[in-house]
């Protein structure tokens, strides 16, 4: 909507007040009606009839007598009171002509009561607003409690778990604590550092080819740990053949396994500490 | 408007309907036998800023007591002081009396005064919902301003609640609960002269589309015309933030 | 439409009438013609956002009110209800009686998953019971903060039954009623025992021959090793009441 609003409070050409202002056109509304419908709706009570009674062709009269009036002074109006101007002009036509026969569409009766239905509307709905608002309204008219007193929440845990959970737990916990308490008592392996510290120890003696599995069997006590040591042992035994500290010799497959140290080109560190991770 | 004389010989009417019922309902009404959940009533409507329903009352009262004979009984007992029991939004809430409106004019807050447009707009929306924007347009007659909406939405009485079936889908504007607390009614029916208008039959303002209902309804269940908001939607619309009651005066 | 300051004039009069009948009646204050007074004193109270001390109660109420008399009736009024008027610092203020305390307060159950530990603990309990914490640390091989304990006081599915009749008399724990309703179980012996727990996937089926699940039982019956706890013990081992946020799990 443009900014030159009309105020149609009053519905008088109030006009001729400002003609002693300049050209500017500018009534302000003030009170917040607006549009061509407001307009029609203060014209309308100016007829002092029922608006159910009302008749259209005087009201559409004192429209266009206004639209002109406000023209004269070139007070700039809405695009849409013009509209209405123009819609007003074409059904003033209409209802002072015989009706064309074949019409199609509303015929001029039935457009001129639908306005005055729509002015009927406007006038009842502003009548319930004027109600509503009479009405004893919250913190102006009536109010409520000025020091309302919290009500203090006190939570009470509700705790959740399931049997699942429960007998997961435990199962877990048990578990991981059964199989840490056997590695740390009794280790049924032997790891590959353990070997290897062996290896280097008996390395450091045996200058001359000597039977592995005799020192082996010589060296562990508990039969069952036979295979352990022996896998392990051979395994540390081919590194150190492959770091230079050692040499093995076998006739032939299952043939005893021999070693001796291997007779240093440089001097080899036999003593250090094995680095390999265990297993 | 009534004469504030008139108003209080309206509410003392108002008030000895209500006595006269409670009265029959419960003939032995003596101070000194006064029933204990009364006072448990009293105390948490009391304390409670905002309107609380029967069902959160009777989570908090004991087991078997009554809610609906003794809240009966506790307006009819309010009903002559300065502070009554009423029911709005079909919850309960302690109020002060509506004629001593004048007394209380210090506790007033500020109000911002609603301009016209906005008012009728309001109406619109009270009356006539769901409702899109080009519905009260057809009404008014002229276009809404966005700045019209937004006051109204602002006051936390309206909100966007769906959107109408048609092209374009335009959201559908209703009333809050915010809304029937701050006009002091139970129910969207209580709207004034909302019999009159049905009457008349100039509530069915809906463009043709099928599904003209010409009664206003602020039942959150959507019209069959109606869409949900998308998530979102909502904030978007209501956007900034509106306190539930109090400072939603107009 | 009348101004505000017409209105208040006009109520003023209306009132003054009133309060005029009231004073010619005074005599006989039956409930139905209680002066006027009490109403605004009343509405002045009870919408005020703070206690009001006698001036400024005087200041907003018609002339030749006697207020001192007024909030001695009011508050005589208001002895034996849910809501009293009371003088705090000199002013007066509505509030909810003191012995209704308890409706002031919203009970409401929260929801709280318990702990990793927690549940390793309590599910030790189960199987071990009658346990120590020191017997439970040395399955769980860490040691058990105490707040793991308290949150599972708290939960009520576990109470400490005895004392070890070991040095340092040590506590016992078992489980409760609530812990079987809790977890469904009809008696503790449905907990899974070793066999079942294999099967069910729980435990590895190659533990080591040793590996053995105690037969659960919460007989109340003190075993051997164990003495009663004194009198009193009990809340002692309950106390002190958790705080239901934060460092409560271990």
């Amino acid at each position: 909507m443009s900014a030159e609003i009309l105020s149609f409070e009053t519905g008088r050409p109030a006009v001729a007040e400002q003609q002693a202002d300049d050209d500017v056109a500018l009534v302000v509304d003030v009170e917040g009606y607006e549009g061509p419908l407001d307009l029609l709706l203060n014209l309308a009570r100016q007829q002092k009839v029922d608006l159910a009674k009302i008749s259209i062709l005087a009201l559409a009269d004192q429209y266009l007598a206004f639209i002109e009036a406000a023209r004269k002074i070139r007070l700039e109006l809405a695009a849409d009171y013009l509209v209405m101007a123009a819609w007003l002009a074409f059904l003033k036509s209409r209802l002072l002509l015989p009706e064309p026969p074949s019409e199609e569409g509303p015929s001029a009766e039935e457009m001129a009561t639908a306005l005055a239905n729509r002015l009927r509307r406007l006038e009842a709905i502003r009548e319930a607003a004027n109600r509503l608002m009479a009405r004893p309204q919250l913190q102006r008219d009536i109010f409520t409690r000025g020091q309302p007193e919290a009500i203090a929440e006190i939570k009470h845990p509700k705790f959740t778990a399931t049997l699942f959970d429960l007998l997961s737990a435990y199962a877990a916990q048990r578990q991981q604590r059964v199989l840490a308490t056997v590695h740390l008592a009794k280790r049924t392996v032997w790891s590959l550092a353990e070997a290897r510290a062996s290896l280097e120890r008996l390395v450091g003696v045996a200058e001359e080819w000597s039977r592995l599995d005799e020192y082996l069997t010589a060296y562990v006590l508990d039969p069952s740990q036979r295979a352990t040591v022996f896998a392990s042992s051979f395994a540390a035994a081919l590194e150190l053949v492959r770091e230079g500290t050692m040499e093995v010799n076998q006739k032939q497959a299952f043939a005893p396994l021999y070693f001796r140290k291997r007779m240093p080109v440089a001097a080899p560190d036999a003593t250090a500490a094995p680095e390999t991770p265990v297993q | 408007m009534a004469s504030l004389a008139e108003k209080r010989v309206e509410h003392l009417e108002i008030v000895e309907n209500i006595v006269e019922q409670a009265d029959a309902e419960q003939s032995s009404a003596q101070p000194e036998g006064r029933p204990e959940e009364l006072r448990l009533l009293e105390a948490l409507l009391f304390a409670s800023s905002e309107p609380l329903d029967t069902a959160s009352l009777a989570k908090r009262m004991p087991e078997g007591v009554d809610i609906k004979a003794a809240l009966a009984q506790l307006q009819a007992d309010y009903a002559m002081r300065g502070v009554n029991l009423v029911r709005v939004a079909n919850k309960w809430t302690f109020r002060t009396a509506g004629d001593l409106a004048w007394l209380m004019t210090r506790e007033s807050t500020e109000t911002r005064k609603l301009s016209r447009a906005a008012i009728e707009v309001l109406a619109i929306i009270a009356y006539h919902q769901p409702v899109t924007r080009a519905e009260i347009e057809e009404i008014r007659g002229v276009v809404t301003s966005k700045g019209t909406l937004d006051v109204l939405l602002e006051t936390g009485w309206i909100r966007p609640r769906g959107r109408r079936k048609t092209p374009g889908r335009p959201l559908t504007f209703g009333t809050t609960e915010a809304f029937l607390s701050q006009f002091s009614l139970e129910a969207l029916g209580d709207l004034p002269g909302l019999e009159e208008l049905k009457g008349t039959g100039l509530l069915d303002s809906r463009l043709p589309s099928g599904f003209s209902v010409p009664v206003p309804s602020d039942d959150p269940a959507l019209r069959e015309d109606e869409d949900p908001l998308e998530d979102g939607e909502l904030e978007l619309a209501l956007a900034p933030p509106v306190e539930p009651e109090g400072d939603a005066e107009g």
